[in-house]
């Protein structure tokens, strides 16, 4: 055990913020503080910040024109470009392409596979977005029922897949298909690769509680792919999924950890302008989401730790999905409870996304705390249900009986 | 001895009638579809709603005899809202029935005589900042040449925004509070879509130089936003029971008719016993909601502490019971086009309404420990 | 909807209240005031009175010696003993015998049995027990393995059953026991009446967390017990055992709330003593358990209602006592933390009972709160689990399916 | 750059081999079954464990290298102390390691050499009244006619009471606190059966004129008490871990076992979810723990603050995880011959040593918020 970061370690986080120091402007806030209008081309100068130190692909290997860093490496990168208050993933299809998409060809893909979609990814040709859950396959993820058959070397697909986040930006999609409708559930699965620019796909934005459109319905009415599209194997698509989603590798663990304790700063903040901060239940409150703050940094330190040493956190990582998805949720209610009648007709600002606080240098007021609060509401549904969590900690590390 | 009463907490046949009737009524008139569509086409679909609560006289229930209402009636009031809340009724009721409360419990004057008989004939929608402070007043009140009083500003947060009449609310005139009704310019209001509860259609509501009418409180301004006070708090309670039923009436509906795993999804004790423990905070809510309407009917001393502990109650109920069947639905439940965020919204916008939980927390203390020294 | 007390209610309560004080003596604090060995002595004296103005069995019709008290002179009768400190149960037996199996007999019992059992609880002759859960079977009654064959007019009985609350002090236990292993489980079982002072019967007390033995477990080895001694028809003994256990009618439900009531009044008054109640997250916490027992005070009344109005409670009986036991435990935690080191030799006081709040008039000590704390933990078992209550409310009342 | 070392929580080959090697010991010596023995028949049937710490030299684990340890070495402490929570081991293991710890910490005289050479050699046994208070201590230290110090009077809770050999407090002499070795006749001291936590046998230790010798701490006496109290803080957190553990695998085997309704109860969300809630909170507490060991190792300025973060949480764990395991038992649970009630007792008694959880989260809530105007 040995709790400290080490020499190299702070060697090489201090080059890294040297580097985004001398990039960014003097009064730098975070791309929250941007006008909305100025955040593309904030970005599109970003990218080429990345590019030029080799940062964009940080955790590819290099062959595939990665930067091959190591994981401690990618921990401090994610880490400083947090604190910088920059979003680490540069458009909407970034997780789908950068993450899930690539760390999955490197454990499946073929190298015909790797060499033709790689490249691609990194050069923004192809944008990516997943075709998982079905509106009748939720958390019961085996029971999908989208078919695929192989006619004259082309698979046909035909079904309806939700949830596709960005799916409206995507010109790819991986999507796990029924091939095989005869055997138990989760051995007749095939993930395809499946080009969505043509006349059998149609695209349906899902407009959510918080008033954006993130999330699509996807419709397959005889939608084709070339027959060698198959990600692993055919009906071997369970496999796959399971990769996927077990892809929190832990390399997020502390960024994720530090725009909660930044938006911590920004509720205490919002407590003192309230002028609560002496009010007995206000302040049991505050000591209360604390410790949880607290507890969350413990197992996302944890997670981090895991996962620089090499080490595969498997189930372990469901306590750190439910410890800041609840947390989030608590955080929120007191800050609605805090603003009073302010949050009854909030200001205009209205944080996008539902996967975390809001961004970072972002005005500290009722629209991105009533915002921010709708959005933590999805928190508990999204990557696995806290039911689910809870079910996957019980069976797998209590071994308690499904 | 005979039987009963003692703490006889069923309705009467009259008190029946009325649920039956108004829960008839809003069904008819599209319940949770009509609200949807003026929210999201057209405010005036909320209309023919207005109407039938106008035609069934339900305003008369806040207002005492004497002065041509029924008698102020909480536990009749309690099961009309209930039924609101059920249906997210999209109409500023209540702020109209505390208006017409407070109208009835002012001197009697021309002004005051026509306000309180259009607004019991349903022909007036009003706000009402008496009982609660408005939200971002900037109301400046000055006489125009004729000596008349005129407010300028305006405030925020007003229900059905774009349907109101007028506002009764207090400000500063000749370096006092007082009460106030200020006439609206329904072209000036208009609801904001960036609004908590998007059912209410809330909104700001601006005046410039717009004619106002002091009004008098019999018993005192101070009285008299105690009084309101009370009621406002016991009525949106009983609004939050509505939403915590229909919250949990969805839940439960959706978890019967869900299937994963081979099973419906409320045979997993994760989902039912997450809409149980809902379903026990709104019956124990509905208990002190009701036994605080008739402190409230009865006029005991405890009232107003038996309100804010019937509030706090039902405000944890419907938030409880509105997260749960949003959690239950799952994805489906974070989409726009479901129900489920309506109640959320509803069921957290009325819980800023009337001050916030943790104040209420340390009333409570302060009433059974003593003041924090 | 009429939520006072009607004015001939009063009359009767200030009649009842009157003799009480009479009967007490001026200096009476409560019985958990009196020094333990004077206990006994008190209860005989009140025996007597009770005997004297016919409420020794209030609720049983008077042609079985009870007082036909109507359901509203129970319901104040009980508020009035229990505000003035007095136990409504004068032996461990009492619950048993005057409720459960009375209550019981006058349902599913023969005109003869009444005749012949009914005298006998009242003289004292027979003292009740029940023979319920097993081990193997507690939340799961429907799966009692003890079994019950008839040979020569006589049922032959063996097998064990646990949980019997004062079966040592019993002589007479109604047994929920097998008598057709062929059928379906629900429908093979049988309610027998059975003397227990007989070879075939030995009884084993259970020592609890508390220290003090309450409950037994009992051993069958070939008992014995008439034909005749069955309550309800044979292999009907799942409808009796339904009854009885839906014999938490209501009228305890408010004199049940005025223990809490009192209970967290001594809480308060412990608060202050150990000069806590500045301390923000004491007011906090107290203010909490204040609004949890408001709410039980509603559902108190509302099942009092019920009771009054001659309705069945049913399912709804499983919120009251959720929302008891579990506001009990918080409670007593409470009390636990601002004890602090005080609680860790606590004094020598220990409350005796596991059902409820220590005794009136108890000393507000350590000790006290200790044993409370302990005996607390017991309520979200006894009586239906808190699971099998919640199974109740979502399957009854919400119609979720099992 | 090479691979780490960057917060690695992983176990050291010579951490793992003494966690491993203490566990075999306490399960050889009996485990539980030890610790039952001892409160219910013969106290000294917990001597063969005392006896096999001592043999494994634990004590020196919180000694300087300097005065004969092996350092303060935290993390290996809070291995130790989790073994030792999760097998309830009946011995005053942590009081006399922090006796010694304060011993080590003081000016060296003849009096306390020997008594620092006899607790690193497990010859005797010790109460520590430094980092806490003494409980319902009535100590008064006079003067024999020899002028050497003596105390009567006697203090409360102390662990294992039967066998301890001095106690280690601070007390009034000539008129400002000292530090204090008092010698014990263990006639004297006995368990007393109410005590909330059996297992540790805590009782009355009672003084008549007994010898004290007055200690004088290097770096004054307020550090010293400073630094005990964070240490055995610390210490006990580890213990909780330990108590949160041993309570989540009882409640898990048996929810795996007990079968009703034909099926394994462990397969109920209800029972499944309660243990993975104990199980999440015993796992964060842990990291929050050994963070905290780390902060004490390093001498990290927040380290006052992280242990109490980290006993808090564990405090809470720990009281989860008993709790909670009592209830998935059902009535076996609340048995005087079950387990499940030597784990509560274990984790609520210590819950109340080190201050309430009402008064820390004061604390916290100073830190951040600042102070209570």
């Amino acid at each position: 055990m040995d709790l400290n970061f080490g020499t190299d370690a702070e060697q090489y986080r201090a080059e890294i913020r040297r580097k985004v120091e001398e990039f960014l402007p003097d009064d730098w806030r975070g791309i929250g503080a941007l006008p909305p209008d100025e955040r593309t081309a904030f970005i599109d100068r970003w990218r080429g910040f990345l590019i030029e130190n080799n940062l964009i692909a940080m955790h590819w290997p290099r062959e595939y024109g990665g930067a091959g860093l190591s994981a401690l490496e990618q921990t401090i990168v994610n880490e400083e470009f947090t604190r910088a208050g920059i979003p680490l993933l540069l458009t909407d299809n970034d997780a789908s392409g950068f993450q899930l998409m690539a760390n999955t060809l490197l454990v499946h893909g073929t190298q015909e596979q790797r060499r033709y979609f790689m490249p691609r990814i990194l050069s923004g040709e192809h944008l990516w977005c997943q075709g998982f859950s079905e509106p009748g396959s939720g958390s019961d993820l085996a029971s999908v029922s989208t078919s695929a058959r192989l006619e004259n070397g082309e698979w046909i697909i035909n079904g309806q897949k939700i949830w596709t986040s960005a799916g409206h930006l995507a010109n790819w999609m991986f999507v796990l298909v029924r091939t095989n409708p005869d055997v138990p559930k989760h051995r007749g699965l095939t993930m395809l690769l499946l080009p969505m620019d043509q006349p059998g796909v149609t695209v349906r934005p899902i407009r959510q509680i918080n008033g954006n459109a993130e999330f699509n319905e996807v419709f397959f009415d005889d939608a084709r792919t070339a027959e060698e599209n198959v990600l692993g194997e055919v009906d071997g698509g369970w496999a796959v999924a399971m990769t996927i989603l077990g892809l929190e590798r832990g390399e997020n663990a502390t960024s994720m950890l530090l725009r909660f304790e930044a938006e911590f700063e920004r509720f205490v903040e919002l407590v003192k302008r309230l002028g609560r901060q002496d009010e007995p239940a206000v302040r049991t409150g505050v000591a209360e989401m604390y410790l949880k703050l607290r507890k969350l940094r413990g197992l996302s330190l944890r997670a981090m730790s895991a996962f620089v040493n090499g080490e595969d956190l498997g189930p372990d990582a469901a306590p750190v999905k439910l410890a800041w998805s609840e947390y989030w949720q608590d955080l929120t209610d007191l800050a609605m409870d805090g603003l009073g009648p302010e949050a009854i007709l909030p200001t205009e600002h209205r944080p996008r996304g539902a996967d975390g606080p809001d961004l970072p240098g972002a005005p500290n007021d009722s629209g991105s705390w009533v915002g921010t609060w709708l959005n933590s509401r999805a928190a508990t549904i999204y990557s696995g249900t806290s039911e689910i969590q809870r079910n996957i900690i019980g069976e797998r590390i209590l071994k308690l009986p499904k | 001895m005979k039987k009963g009463p003692l703490v006889d907490f069923s309705l009467s046949v009259e008190q029946q009638d009325l649920a039956r009737t108004l829960e008839a009524m809003l069904t008819r008139l599209g319940g949770l579809d009509a609200c949807r569509t003026a929210v999201e086409e057209d405010p005036s679909a909320a209309e023919p709603l207005w109407n039938g609560l106008a035609e069934m006289g339900l305003i008369s229930l806040a207002v005492d005899e004497s002065v041509g209402g029924a008698g102020l009636l909480p536990i009749e009031l309690c099961l009309v809202h209930e039924a609101l809340g059920r249906h997210l009724a999209p109409v500023p009721f209540l702020p109209t029935l505390l208006a017409a409360r407070a109208l009835s419990r002012c001197r009697p004057d021309a002004v005051r005589d026509e306000l309180l008989g259009q607004v019991l004939d349903g022909g007036l929608r009003l706000a009402e900042f008496v009982g609660t402070d408005a939200v971002s007043s900037t109301v400046e009140v000055g006489r125009d040449v004729d000596g008349r009083l005129v407010a300028s500003g305006g405030v925020d947060a007003v229900w059905s925004a774009a349907t109101i009449d007028g506002v009764l609310l207090v400000a500063d005139v000749d370096g006092g509070p007082r009460l106030l009704h200020v006439a609206v310019d329904r072209e000036r209001s208009r609801p904001q879509p960036q609004a908590l509860d998007v059912s209410r259609l809330a909104g700001r509501v601006e005046f410039d130089a717009a004619p106002a009418h002091e009004l008098v409180p019999e018993d005192g301004l101070a009285s008299l936003r105690e009084e309101l006070r009370s009621l406002g708090r016991l009525l949106l309670a009983a609004e939050q029971l509505g939403v915590a039923s229909a919250s949990i009436d969805s839940g439960a509906q959706w978890a019967r008719e869900r299937h994963q795993f081979g099973r419906p999804i409320g045979s997993f004790q994760a989902i039912k016993h997450r809409l149980v423990n809902a379903y026990n905070d709104m019956t124990s809510a509905w208990t002190l909601v009701y036994l605080a309407a008739w402190s409230l009917a009865t006029g005991a001393r405890s009232t107003a502490d038996d309100v804010e502990e019937a509030l706090v109650a039902a405000n944890d109920a419907a938030m409880n019971a509105a997260g749960s069947a949003l959690q239950v639905h799952g994805g489906i439940g974070f989409t726009w086009e479901h129900r489920s965020h309506l109640y959320l919204r509803r069921a957290r916008a009325n819980s800023q309404v009337h001050g916030r939980r943790s104040a209420h927390l340390e009333h409570i203390a302060t009433r059974v420990l003593g003041q924090e020294s």
